[in-house]
């Protein structure tokens, strides 16, 4: 009896796959056919979860406007989702990359905003986005591997643009608030460190090169494996080196919530520098707990979760998001730049008045748009360019914890309030 | 009969936890000879012919085979060298067909080495092998499912599959247990032909009556310990054996 | 039909095409031969002709389940002799890296990689887990479950090897078509060669192993080094699928010791029915595919598999080709009763 | 100084992944492949108790170690009855429960930073000028005390005894009434309560995050391997050996070298003496 009750099971199982594989693919066409704007993502991580919102968002807004003009008519976007599941690292990156071909081949998406999260898929799916000609403006890998292979081949990979900052600049701007500390308060004992990746160590190389310069004393230098569970280790050579900054650049949600409970239950007398998500994210002061107070932490680009006076589009952007959502985007990066993004491929399609990948890639590298992450253009590597103007370029910002706020330091044009120091340290 | 010596046993000794299973045991075994293993129930025998075919590692002492020492050697080693044993509790390939099981030892490197087997030639061999145990060819019964055939067809099986391997020595536990009294008659022929065609036996066996009929030697074994060695009628003839097998007389023919 | 069920009933009988033994048949007429030969005829064909008429997407499916395919024969295969694997990922991996290396270094072409990988594959894998074989019981499956995890953490924490960036922009397939004849050709030909060997003598003591190995060592033959060479086989077709996996998509990174080349593969064989290798090809051609009409579920997908692993390993043991081979054989007529 | 209580910590806690796997398997000879997966189950069970349903940490804690207690009590009645005493279905029908269950808290998206135990007390304490937080001091006296409550609990209950007699000899204890099913979906509840304790001890160190549940399963059958399956001072030995060996690692050579240590230790073992340090060749040294 069982049997037959799953051979049922399976007939029906098998009958539907078939169906599936020779049913034509839908292409319903109706008065205004809409832009499709894929997003091939692991929507479960939360770059991904609110760069989706984010991106929503800016849809809903163009469209409440009529859409988008191509050549003559107005045409709506449309956004389709594919689950690349990347950012569970055991998710094969082939099957990343089937979620993104499926996305590419059955939904025909005219361009891809946000894309994969782990910098492994977004370098494998190069490949892929040259052979399919689809546009890609990725928000959330930051990886230098991408300039290295974009480089090789310019023509083949002209497809590819990302519309966030490089390691290179956030750690730059660390590097400020650094200087800060010091010129305040002498502190010049630093301690480093960085996930072992590729971008987290680009980011605290710059830093390190920044510090030999300006007379810090480096107390110790350990990458972790992105996979690591216990940092006493670091933290107690840091304590017994008196370090008096930690460095701390990691983005895995596991590996940084534990960073962030071991370094406060073992009150390690330093200030963390750096960027960690969940010591950054708004709730932090709830979920890591009140020792989160005096970490400082950089934000790339402006407006992904601290609403900025300074610049008004940071509030605006927030404030929609914070009414849509009901709350804050939980990681302090690149959820602007999924919302910009949105804007500047509608932009780019109007100017190129058609949706042939090759015309929109050139008006996409035409691009100068001023939107909440500063003004926006791209280089020849097709990477915004970012500074410390946002009249000239985009921007990000450092900020500290106090009194459980978040309080723009640095740069000076952006700041709320000054760096200040914690008691334990006088 | 005097023949060189295939099989010398020193002092060989295992105990499982707190059991001495064999203790001390030492014989030789000529070439050409048949010699019979008997002993009341638990008294070591099986345990005997593990260790010599190497399914148990010895504790101590000596196994000599051919002036080479084959104590502690892995079974199929040993087996390749031309012991072959037949098991009490048989052990064949039941969702095989009967002439299948001798597949397996006929593919071995042995056999190769002996025979040359060139494939396909192998299931005839298989068959002539079992057409000799008495399952005849024409019949179903060396296609049947080894798992169909009746207990008695299972033993002679087994020691076709022994024989399979062309041994130099055959080791037969308890071939007869179990076996109706018409399948022993038609089976003991059988091991007396290898015997005359110049075959080594050692014969483990209950029933005495048809072992004595056919071996050189018999060798005592009780609680591990050998305590007589020679023809079947000095041997029962030994008080130790008569304490032993208590209250069994058996009239030697 | 009831007033029949009432003075009949139904007889399931053999088909008395079968003499003496399996691999005898008493052939009678181009009827019988047609129903020897359909059932081995009717897939080939069918997977010959797939790759013309599907379109874009699904032609990557139809790639992919052929690599899965071969993932679950050289499952099978190791079974088959009792060794009972839960990494299959294991020997894909290392085909994968092999392939990837020779091809981002040297850039060699896949005519001499996926041939290297194919043999350094199966090489790497018979002397990784050579020292298992000795264990019985589920040391096997323990070792093979942890050995690809550890692998993946290994080169994410020490960069080896492209470290988590892994290898990309590797060297292609001239084109679609050579990719997917390629998968389709090495799965139909494994599958046939594999059935076949597993009759053969050879395949016999195999089983013998995984039936009884004392038996089988009593007749002279060396488990250890048989079980060596299945792990030698089995290894190298894994490997020959992570090396065209490679290949296809251009990349390979640590993730190809994933956990899911280690489930499907599985899940298909004790769908299909393992030990017959047709039961396992055609768990992977159900499987696959169905899983990607399910992709929207995202992460769903990997416990469905599950699902289906336990119902099938607890509701139906056999697998369903078992029973569709059963169902073929016989067949059914009403007899009057009395 | 902080390599010692570092290397003991880290020894522990590899300790407490494998306890249960081992009582398990020691006492039915059940692999028991959902072990991880049982252990962040217990953790998210904990903390939605704790934030959802609102009770205090303590019942939370206690009640989830109990329900994942049943859970393998239930995986034991539900699944495993059927294919009881064929070692590989077990191992299949664990192995894929337990994927199973991480996939679904993937799936509910069981993903994120909010998703951490709270510690059971804020702060630490300083050893010789090694700081340590209470958590894992804490984490030390669980292991310590469980070791003893186990001997205790094998050794002179009754229930412990039976426990043994199946570990020894099935049939026998079968023919002395053990009931054999009774006994061994008590090991199994017994092995998942162990890792529900596991979870609530080690997890608040940390966030939650269901990726967790391979890697418990891999260190515990690590531990397993390198030790011996079913003996316990096997498994406490090996988790020191690999314990001390990846702070070791950590300290002297690097922090990223610390995944290849039971990798090494594991080929070394299986190349040197396959069945563990403590466990007994089971090759052929077997009357038959």
């Amino acid at each position: 009896m069982k049997n037959k009750v799953l051979l049922i099971f399976l007939a029906a199982v098998i009958g539907v796959s078939f169906s599936v594989i020779f049913a034509p693919s839908m292409a319903f066409s109706s008065p205004a056919e809409p832009i499709i704007v894929g997003v091939p993502t692991s929507i479960y991580t939360p770059f991904g979860r609110d760069g989706l919102k984010a991106v929503n968002m800016a849809v809903e807004e163009i469209n409440a406007k009529g859409g988008v003009l191509v050549g003559k008519e107005k045409r709506p976007l449309k956004v389709v989702v594919s689950d690349t599941r990347d950012g569970e690292p055991t998710t094969p990156v082939h099957d990343a990359l089937m979620a993104y071909e499926k996305l590419i081949l059955e939904q025909k998406p005219h361009a891809t905003v946000i894309a994969p999260f782990r910098s492994e898929t977004i370098i494998a799916s190069m490949d892929l986005v040259a052979k399919y000609k689809v546009p890609q403006l990725q928000t959330i890998a930051q990886t230098p591997q991408f300039q290295v292979k974009f480089r090789t081949d310019p023509e083949k990979y002209k497809y590819l643009f990302r519309v966030t900052t490089d390691a290179a600049i956030d750690a730059g701007y660390l590097s400020g608030a650094l200087d800060a500390l010091k010129a305040d308060f002498g502190l010049n004992k630093v301690y480093f460190i960085p996930q072992d990746t590729l971008w987290a160590l680009g980011f605290v190389g710059v830093l390190r090169k920044h510090c030999e310069k300006t007379g810090w004393q480096e107390i110790g230098y350990e990458p972790y494996a992105a996979g690591a569970t216990d940092f006493s280790p670091g933290l107690t050579k840091a304590k017994e080196g008196k370090a008096q900054v930690i460095a701390m650049v990691w983005d895995v949600p596991l590996g940084a919530g534990i960073f962030s409970k071991q370094w406060a239950a073992m009150k390690v007398p330093a200030v963390v520098v750096g960027f960690v998500p969940p010591m950054a994210a708004p709730d932090a002061w709830k979920t890591v707990g009140k020792d989160v107070e005096y970490s400082i932490h950089v934000e790339f680009p402006v407006g992904a979760s601290v609403p900025l006076k300074r610049l008004p589009k940071t509030v605006e952007f927030l404030d929609k998001y914070q009414k849509k959502f009901g709350k804050l985007p939980e990681a302090a990066a690149v959820n602007s730049s999924a919302y910009d993004s949105v804007y500047i491929l509608a932009a780019a399609i109007e100017r190129a008045g058609s949706l042939d990948p090759d015309k929109l890639v050139t008006a996409l590298e035409q691009t100068d748009y001023r939107g909440v992450g500063g003004r926006l253009r791209f280089n020849k590597d097709h990477i915004i360019v970012f500074d410390s103007n946002p009249e000239e370029t985009g921007v990000c910002v450092v900020f500290q914890w106090q009194k459980g706020k978040r309080v723009p330091i640095y740069p000076a044009f952006l700041a709320e309030g000054k760096v200040a120091l914690p008691p334990w340290m006088k | 009969m005097e023949g060189e010596t295939l099989l010398k046993v020193e002092n060989l000794g295992k105990h499982f936890g707190g059991v001495q299973a064999v203790f001390n045991v030492s014989f030789v075994l000529r070439k050409g000879e048949f010699l019979g293993v008997i002993g009341p129930n638990g008294s070591g025998k099986t345990t005997l012919v593990n260790l010599i075919t190497g399914f148990v590692k010895p504790d101590s002492g000596r196994v000599i085979y051919r002036g080479e020492n084959i104590a502690g050697k892995k079974p199929y080693t040993i087996a390749g060298l031309g012991i072959s044993r037949t098991f009490q509790m048989v052990r064949l390939f039941y969702n095989l067909p009967a002439y299948k099981n001798l597949i397996i030892p006929l593919s071995s490197s042995r056999v190769k080495k002996l025979r040359g087997g060139k494939y396909g030639e192998r299931d005839d061999v298989a068959v002539d092998l079992l057409d000799d145990m008495g399952f005849e060819r024409d019949s179903f019964v060396p296609y049947k499912l080894a798992g169909s055939l009746p207990h008695g067809y299972l033993k002679r099986l087994d020691l076709a599959r022994a024989m399979a391997l062309r041994p130099d020595l055959l080791i037969l536990d308890e071939l007869f247990s179990g076996m109706a009294m018409s399948e022993v008659a038609s089976t003991l022929p059988l091991i007396e032909k290898f015997h005359e065609e110049g075959l080594t036996i050692i014969m483990i066996e209950h029933r005495l009556k048809e072992l004595f009929r056919v071996v050189d030697r018999v060798f005592v074994l009780n609680f591990g310990e050998k305590i007589a060695d020679g023809s079947p009628q000095e041997v029962m003839s030994t008080e130790a054996v008569k304490k032993a097998y208590l209250g069994i007389e058996v009239e030697i023919g | 039909m009831a007033e029949v069920g009432a003075r009949y009933r139904k007889k399931r009988l053999d088909r008395g095409i079968k003499a003496r033994a399996d691999t005898i048949f008493a052939i009678a007429s181009y009827k019988e031969i047609l129903y020897l030969l359909l059932p081995r005829a009717l897939p080939v064909i069918t997977l010959l002709v797939l790759p013309l008429l599907l379109r874009g997407y699904w032609g990557k499916v139809l790639v992919y389940s052929c690599i899965v395919g071969l993932l679950a024969l050289s499952w099978d295969f190791l079974a088959s002799c009792g060794l009972f694997s839960l990494g299959q990922s294991l020997f894909f991996g290392i085909g994968a890296y092999v392939a990837g290396t020779l091809s981002y270094y040297f850039h060699w072409s896949p005519v001499l990689t996926l041939p290297i990988a194919f043999l350094g594959g199966g090489l790497i894998s018979a002397v990784l887990l050579s020292p298992v074989l000795r264990l019985r019981g589920v040391y096997f499956a323990m070792v093979t479950l942890m050995m690809p995890l550890l692998f993946m953490k290994m080169i994410e924490t020490t960069g080896l090897l492209g470290g988590s960036h892994g290898l990309s922009a590797l060297v292609p397939f001239p084109n679609d078509w050579v990719a997917r004849y390629l998968a389709v050709g090495a799965f139909i030909i494994v599958l046939f060669i594999f059935r076949r060997v597993i009759n053969e003598d050879y395949g016999l003591v195999l089983k013998a192993i995984r039936d009884d190995d004392r038996a089988v060592m009593s007749a002279a033959i060396n488990i250890y080094w048989r079980k060596t060479q299945a792990l030698f086989v089995s290894g190298a077709v894994g490997a020959f699928a992570g090396a065209f996996m490679t290949h296809h998509y251009q990349f390979v990174g640590m993730t190809v010791f994933a956990l899911d080349y280690s489930i499907l593969p599985l899940a298909a064989s004790a769908l299909g029915g393992p030990g017959t290798f047709a039961g396992p090809a055609l768990g992977s051609m159900i499987l696959v595919p169905l899983s990607e009409t399910l992709r929207a579920l995202g992460g769903l997908r990997i416990a469905l598999y599950c699902f289906i692993l336990i119902l099938s390993v607890i509701a139906l043991p056999e697998g369903i080709f078992h029973y569709i081979e059963r169902k073929y054989h016989q067949f059914e007529k009403l007899v009057r009763i009395g | 100084m902080s390599l010692l209580i570092y290397g003991t910590i880290s020894s522990i806690v590899l300790a407490l992944y494998a306890a249960g796997f081992s009582l398990t398997y020691g006492i039915s000879g059940l692999a028991n492949f959902a072990h991880g997966a049982l252990y962040i189950l217990s953790g998210f069970i904990a903390w939605s108790l704790l934030n959802q349903v609102e009770l205090p940490y303590f019942l939370s804690a206690i009640l989830s170690i109990v329900i994942s207690g049943f859970i393998g009590f239930a995986i034991y009645w539900g699944l495993l009855l059927r294919v009881r005493g064929i070692p590989l279905a077990e191992l299949v029908v664990t192995f894929a429960a337990g994927v199973a269950i991480l996939e679904l808290l993937m799936w509910k998206g069981f993903y994120g930073i909010q998703y951490s135990l709270p510690l059971f007390v804020e702060g630490g304490i300083e050893i010789g000028k090694v700081a340590v937080d209470y958590q894992r001091l804490f984490v030390i006296g669980t292991g310590v005390v469980l070791v003893i409550l186990l001997y205790l609990f094998v050794h002179y209950t009754k229930i412990g005894l039976a426990f043994r007699g199946m570990a020894q000899n099935e049939r026998t204890a079968l023919s002395v009434g053990i009931e054999s099913d009774w006994i061994g979906s008590l090991s199994l509840a017994f092995g998942s309560a162990l890792a529900g304790v596991a979870a609530i001890v080690i997890l608040p160190m940390g966030l939650m995050e269901s990726a967790i549940g391979y890697e418990v399963l891999i260190y515990a059958l690590a531990v397993a391997i390198v030790g011996g399956l079913e003996s316990t001072p096997g498994i406490i030995v090996a988790s020191f050996i690999l314990g001390f060996g990846q702070v070791a690692t950590a300290k002297f050579l690097s922090a990223k070298w610390m995944i290849i240590v039971p990798l090494v230790a594991i080929i070394f073992v299986l190349v040197i003496r396959p069945s563990g340090l403590f466990g007994k060749y089971k090759e052929l040294e077997e009357r038959i």
